[in-house]
């Protein structure tokens, strides 16, 4: 008996469906009847579809930083991968190039990236905070030099636009794509070999590489898919707006690595929850929404966020030690 | 006798205060050439591009680089005004001949400012909102709260009487965002029949725009005047109408005429957006340097042009030419 | 002696979640006496003298010093009330040197002000003094502890624990990771301390030393005392079956004859300043043993063989094949396994379960593409009862285990693997007797499968009662090749500190 | 004889003087050279004077970040601070406050921000990296509400001005306080028993504690630190400039943990080399006032930032594991 009890828990948090940050999970109950008392108009439907496509980017870009944190590691390019890769696969549209091949061009260019990063931290032995953050910095020299400053217009073929703009039965598609995602990153984190390899890797690096994990490789791959995933936040982005901005995801790293901890993945690795993340991204998106809603000064919507990120992490700090 | 300004910088607003303070540098005729004209927007944008587009085409005019050598820095992001500083003092100790720099922030960039003016380097000013020093010889561009005005004032001449929700979206909190909201706020303030439903920052960017726009929607649905004070913001703002199907049925109201901007107007998408006089800006600063440093004219304090409202009406009466740099025949 | 004892702890009592890992604990300890602390690993010892040390807080009971009632909240009231304690986990700043180490929260400075100047020189000077003359050991002072070997760092910590100047000193295993020659060293340095009447409670697995340098022994068995007896009424047997609450049947399981066919064959393998013209052959099934001093380069030429350190000249065969150890996916390719000496930094993923810890090495089992939960469950379950894990089970925190369950696991994840040979560093540190055996068992099990089993060890009598054959090494050089059933400890010890020359050649090592 | 050639490096190591970063020391000699070189007007007086005095806020800022980081911890609330404070101290001035009032209360507002940092990590157990950036969000919507966006200007009070903008003996007086801080902050970490605590923290927090060190409260002190010292160049900055700007700070914490870092002081806690953090902040601002000098185009100005940034630190490396 007293075993099922301990154990239940155990293998739900192991595969990441219950998991971590229970104290976020009542602070974003609270949220949404608080706001949901408060703006009238926040449970309709369509706000609420609102409010997941606004999550979608973040959401999308963190399930990437999930793993990174997993395994230990930090990746600060990944707003500026996302504004780099949605102005090249822009620009590819704009000069004619087919829908598929711009935005894979989009995708090899945000796995580029990834690579960067990996043999950076992996080869040179940079550390993960300076090489991601140097990298940041260059890709938005880069896309200034690429723009001038100047946004790239005209994304609008119909294919295109398909991807962030048209619903699939009622849903909107990037939300459908988002999910498809988190189905894939779900299963590629709790249910394969690379997953674990990851957790291992954040959980004691040491002790991976003696059990025989290619570590390097594997953050390697780790970076790569960070960066695939914010290309395609990019591309989602871009086709959302037809159009692709120089300074788009401009301080999305933090917005990211909120995203994951508020969900329950520890920096300090070898745990990881996805579905915190999501919940994470999608709280976010919940107080910037609930912000507008209810037509909070501009003045204090930095002072609201920061202190409703505090107390979501602090009520799972308090949730936790009265456990112990 | 006053100078006849007009005949330099065509559509100069003469009711502006245009004295000089006394503490400025005072016109001098400099005879090496090229001068060095530093020039230093707050960030490297649409608008600030159109700016410079100004400024090239009226240095061709004056014999291209072997007249003028224009120097280019932009700090990385709008309100890096370190950055601004450094290259204020470079270009100080590098004894350059003229500085054109945008203020985000006045206040931090006096110091170097007065430093530039002691060291002999004029400066000018142009698309500051706050111009409050002493220091600098000329403001070029345009009153900011005069762009809030001409919105406000397209507003009240289209909807007359009626009574009409208006949405806002602003810009990061700062100068640019209240000086236009102040002059928005003077004309709409006198018609009681416009009320301001939200007021939302967007952070001047089209991602901003969109996720603001949709989710100011839900709370107002009756909003039917979307006001955005950067046309970026209102280009997001478009799209989250469309994915409601409500542009077109929604007017938007930009600024800055960006080259979209204008297009939307054209296909009905946006209602009104205000010129703010870009190019214009770009070639006043020249005309300024070549009237005070190759001329050794005194010039007035202010050198405002009106920002202009286009719509449908008079959208095909703006030159398109005005967007872009057009490298032109050496004099 | 009773009558004014220098320590009384009184119905101790802790619980970590629902476990309950000490019960009503009486400990009484007088100066000059050195209190031997026993019991399986999970017994309770770290846990009791943590709670003495200040480090965990207790659920329940007092605890005097000198008759006076104290605290005891924090590792610094436990210092203030005279009690030092050398961490069964050494507890040092791998940045720092030796100096800045022993003096820990503790620098001296020039004046009583707090932010007066330290004074470095005499904190060198001191240490240099403690390590060489008190501890007689030549640890490089300099050098941040990160770059020191396990049994230099344990050194340190031994006189951090004996500059404290406490009258009570606890030793929670303090020999694990110390040679023969040092733990002569430790043991007189408690015979000076007795003398100069302090107070000492040893915490160790190896039951015959403690017993020779003891006066009393505590056995704890399952957090309460299954005995607390004057030395003299005692003897390793007796110590064992209060510990395991009946007796042991046999320590070694009986040897089985390695196979004829060969597995393993190592030629002139090279490291500089490491290891040097190494040479062996092995045969299928057969446990060879390397002895030798700290430094002898016994862990560096078994690490090597697994591809974690290069060697830079020589060959190593398998099954009669060339093969290339540069990395440890090559060693691993060959189906060699490694369990390395520290479990805790080497070994064990501390976030995760039983089951994810035992399968990691071999996730194959749990499925071709999609590792499915159910069988890692089965496979955590059979281990677990086949190894006799003690865990609630495959779902249970690794980090909830005791070290010697830990061990076992450890152990359990390479057999998964079905490895051809099977490299163990210190394959018991910190492991009680019972495991110890039961280690023995699985390992011998695993050759009698086939498997080819190095063993490297301080411990000469497990490689002995362990091995077929045993090697000793001396400055990186085998020196000589032991038949283990018909040698003795003595003979390991005297190779280890003599060099080749004095030795008559060696040339039967299979060849 | 062979063990004084072991201990000189070491000691001198120890005491943060030779140090870390080598790799970055010889990379800040060429480029010093090079600029030498390329822009005349670099080695001038006035331009060496600029560049140190331009290197100030950065540097006093990352003496504070080095305890952080070599306690392995991080701060990135420092830049919201630094506005923080100093609106407060313009704002007091201009309402005509003395100015050791307005100085004292700027400096204990940056104080109290570091409270408030360390009693979030320490007491409430949150993650540095989001207990701090909660604050810097917080602490930047703060100045927002305190500003409505708008500088507070007239902060000219002559005696003020002496701390930004005056000389002694020819050197800028911000130069020579950020020489005292520096010597105040070394004595502090290497010749006190504080500093010991401090990168005891960072070497080992476990073993901190069952040493006996008071973690929590030396923690909590060197979140203050950092705060008083970001206030320190908030006030610096508002005298220099006579004003204070809501925006003040935004992307220092960057900036700041790249010097810190470029001067060889790991992120992964227990080392720090003060003298290297100069070196790192300096190096920064050459790079910048370099790219000024040599009008380099504007949009190239990050690429070669970040990639300066990378061949720093990777110079460091491939030094450092030569000599292994
Ligand atoms: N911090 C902790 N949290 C949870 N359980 C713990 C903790 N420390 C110890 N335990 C549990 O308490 C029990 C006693 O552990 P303790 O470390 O005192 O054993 P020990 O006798 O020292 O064993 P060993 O010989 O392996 O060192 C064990 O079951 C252990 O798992
Ligand atoms: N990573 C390394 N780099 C350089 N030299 C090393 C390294 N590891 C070990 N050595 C050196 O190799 C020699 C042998 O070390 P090794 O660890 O094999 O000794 P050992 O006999 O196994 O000692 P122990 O009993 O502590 O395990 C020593 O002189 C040591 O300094
Ligand atoms: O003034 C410029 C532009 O006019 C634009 O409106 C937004 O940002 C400011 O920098
Ligand atoms: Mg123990
Ligand atoms: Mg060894």
């Amino acid at each position: 008996m007293a075993e099922v009890a301990v154990t239940r828990p155990r293998h739900a948090f192991k595969f990441g469906l219950a998991s971590g940050n229970s104290g976020v999970y009542i602070a974003f109950v609270v949220l949404l009847i608080a706001l949901g008392f408060a703006a009238p108009r926040f449970f309709t439907v369509g706000n609420l579809t609102d409010v997941l496509r606004q999550a979608v980017p973040i959401a999308v870009i963190a399930f990437g930083a999930t793993f990174v944190i997993g395994m230990r590691g930090i990746d600060l390019s990944v707003g500026s991968t996302l504004a780099l890769t949605g102005l090249v696969t822009a620009n590819l549209l704009v000069l004619g190039y087919p829908v598929p091949v711009a935005c894979l061009a989009g995708l090899a260019l945000g796995a580029f990236i990834g690579v960067i990063n990996g043999l950076l931290i992996t080869k040179i032995g940079i550390t993960d905070f300076i090489a991601t953050m140097a990298i940041m910095v260059v890709s938005r020299g880069v896309v200034m030099v690429y723009t001038q400053g100047i946004p790239i217009t005209g994304a609008s073929d119909p294919a295109f636009r398909m991807i962030g703009q048209s619903y699939l039965a009622g849903v909107p598609v990037p939300v459908v794509l988002t999910v498809i995602v988190f189905a894939a990153a779900f299963y590629l984190l709790y249910y394969t070999r690379f997953g674990r390899f990851v957790l291992s890797i954040g959980s004691n690096p040491d002790a991976a590489r003696l059990v025989g994990i290619p570590t390097d490789k594997v953050k390697i791959a780790v970076y790569v898919l960070a960066g695939v995933l914010s290309a395609f936040a990019g591309i989602m982005l871009t086709s959302r707006l037809e159009s692709a901005m120089p300074e788009a995801g401009q301080g999305y790293e933090l917005d990211v690595i909120a995203a994951v901890v508020i969900g329950g993945t520890g920096l300090s690795g070898g745990r990881a929850t996805l579905f915190g993340t999501v919940v994470g991204a999608v709280l976010m998106a919940v107080v910037r929404n609930g912000l507008n809603l209810l037509n909070v000064n501009t003045f204090w919507h930095q002072v609201v966020i920061g202190t409703i990120i505090l107390v979501a992490v602090a009520a799972d700090r308090f949730n936790r030690s009265r456990k112990m | 006798a006053e100078p006849d300004y007009n005949a330099v910088f065509p559509g100069i607003l003469m009711d502006k205060d245009i004295k000089p303070t006394g503490q400025e540098m005072k016109p001098v005729k400099k005879d090496n050439r090229p001068l060095k004209l530093g020039f230093l927007p707050t960030a490297m944008d649409t608008y600030y591009q159109r700016v410079l587009a100004g400024v090239k085409e009226e240095i061709d005019k004056r014999g291209g680089a072997e007249a003028i050598e224009l120097l280019v820095q932009a700090p990385s992001s709008q309100s890096a005004t370190d950055d601004q500083i450094r290259a204020m003092e470079a270009w100080i100790n590098d004894g350059i001949d003229a500085i054109a720099v945008a203020l985000y922030n006045e206040g931090a960039l006096l110091p170097s400012i007065r430093r530039a003016t002691e060291a002999g380097i004029p400066v000018f000013l142009f698309n500051s909102p706050f111009a409050d020093n002493p220091y600098y010889v000329s403001d070029v561009g345009y009153d900011q709260s005069d762009g809030g005005r001409a919105q406000a004032q397209w507003i009240v001449d289209t909807y007359g009487d009626k009574e009409v929700k208006i949405g806002i979206l602003e810009g990061l909190p700062g100068p640019h965002t209240s000086q236009r909201m102040k002059g928005f706020n003077e004309i709409i303030s006198k018609h009681p029949n416009f009320k301001i439903v939200a007021q939302q920052p967007a952070g001047w960017v089209r991602a901003q725009g969109l996720s603001v726009t949709e989710n100011m929607f839900t709370a107002n649905p009756d909003i039917e005047v979307l006001v955005a004070l950067y046309d970026e913001m209102a280009l997001g703002g478009l799209q989250a109408l469309k994915a409601k199907g409500l542009n077109g049925k929604v007017a938007i109201v930009g600024y800055e005429n960006m080259k979209e901007a204008n297009a939307a107007i054209l296909t009905g998408d946006f209602s009104a957006t205000v010129d703010t006089g870009a190019k214009e800006e770009g070639r006043n600063i020249v005309r300024a340097v070549d009237e005070f440093l190759m001329k050794g004219n005194p010039l007035p304090k202010k050198i405002f042009v009106s920002p202009k409202v286009y719509d449908a009406t008079n959208i095909k009466t703006f030159d398109q030419t005005d967007y872009d740099y057009v490298p032109q025949q050496k004099m | 002696m009773a009558n004014n004892p220098l320590l009384e702890m009184k119905g101790i009592g802790k619980r970590f979640g629902n476990m309950v890992a000490l019960q009503g604990i009486d400990l009484a300890l007088s100066g000059g006496e050195v209190l031997g602390l026993v019991g399986e690993n999970g017994a309770g010892k770290s846990t009791l003298m943590k709670i003495l040390a200040g480090a965990y807080s207790r659920d329940g009971g007092t605890i005097a010093v000198r008759g006076k009632e104290v605290e005891l909240d924090s590792p610094k009231a436990g210092a203030d009330a005279g009690i030092a304690i050398i961490y069964q986990e050494l507890s040092l700043f791998p940045d720092f040197n030796a100096a800045e180490n022993i003096f820990a929260g503790r620098e001296l400075r020039r004046s009583g002000f707090s932010l007066a100047p330290l004074s470095h020189g005499q904190m060198r000077r001191e240490a240099r003094r403690l390590l060489s003359e008190e501890l007689g050991v030549e640890v490089a002072i300099d050098r941040p502890v990160r770059e020191l070997s396990l049994s230099d760092r344990q050194m340190i910590e031994i006189a951090k624990a004996l500059n404290s100047n406490a009258d009570i000193i606890i030793m929670d295993e303090p020999t694990e990771a110390l040679e023969e020659v040092e733990r002569k060293q430790l043991f007189a340095i408690i015979n000076r301390l007795q003398a100069a009447g302090k107070a000492i409670i040893y915490v160790s697995h190896r039951i015959k030393e403690l017993l020779g340098i003891c006066s009393r022994v505590m056995v704890l068995r399952d957090g309460r005392t299954a005995a607390d007896l004057p030395v003299a009424d005692l003897d390793v047997d007796k110590v064992v079956a209060a510990m395991i609450g009946g007796a042991l049947s046999k320590q070694f399981p009986p040897r089985v004859p390695p196979r004829s066919d060969p597995s393993v064959e190592v030629r002139g393998l090279s490291r500089a300043g490491a290891f040097d013209d190494i040479s062996f052959s092995l045969a299928k099934g057969e446990i060879f043993g390397i002895a030798g001093l700290e430094g002898s380069g016994k862990s560096a030429l078994l690490r090597a063989l697994f591809g974690q350190r290069a060697y830079e000249r020589g060959t190593v065969k398998v099954e009669g094949k060339d093969v290339q150890l540069t990395d440890i996916t090559d060693a691993i390719r060959e189906r060699f396994a490694f369990l390395p000496a520290e479990r805790k930094f080497e070994g064990i993923f501390p976030e995760h379960s039983v089951g994810w810890n035992l399968s990691i090495g071999n996730l194959g089992v749990l499925g071709k593409i999609t590792l499915r939960p159910s069988k890692e469950k089965e496979v955590a379950a059979s281990y677990i009862s086949k190894l006799g894990v003690k865990c609630e089970g495959p779902q249970a925190e690794i980090s909830s285990l005791s070290g010697g369950n830990q061990q076992k696991v450890m152990l359990a994840r390479w057999l998964l693997t079905q490895p051809k040979v099977l490299l163990l560093e210190e394959p018991t540190r910190g492991v009680d007797v019972r495991a110890k055996s039961e280690v023995y068992a699985l390992v011998q099990a695993a050759a009698q499968d086939g498997c080819t089993v190095i063993v490297v060890s301080a411990d000469n009598a497990e490689l002995l009662g362990l091995c077929h054959r045993v090697a000793v090494m001396f400055e990186g050089k085998i020196t000589t090749v032991v038949d283990a059933a018909t040698s003795k400890e003595e003979t390991l010890a005297l190779h280890s500190v003599r060099p080749p020359e004095t030795l008559h050649p060696v040339g039967g090592i299979n060849g």
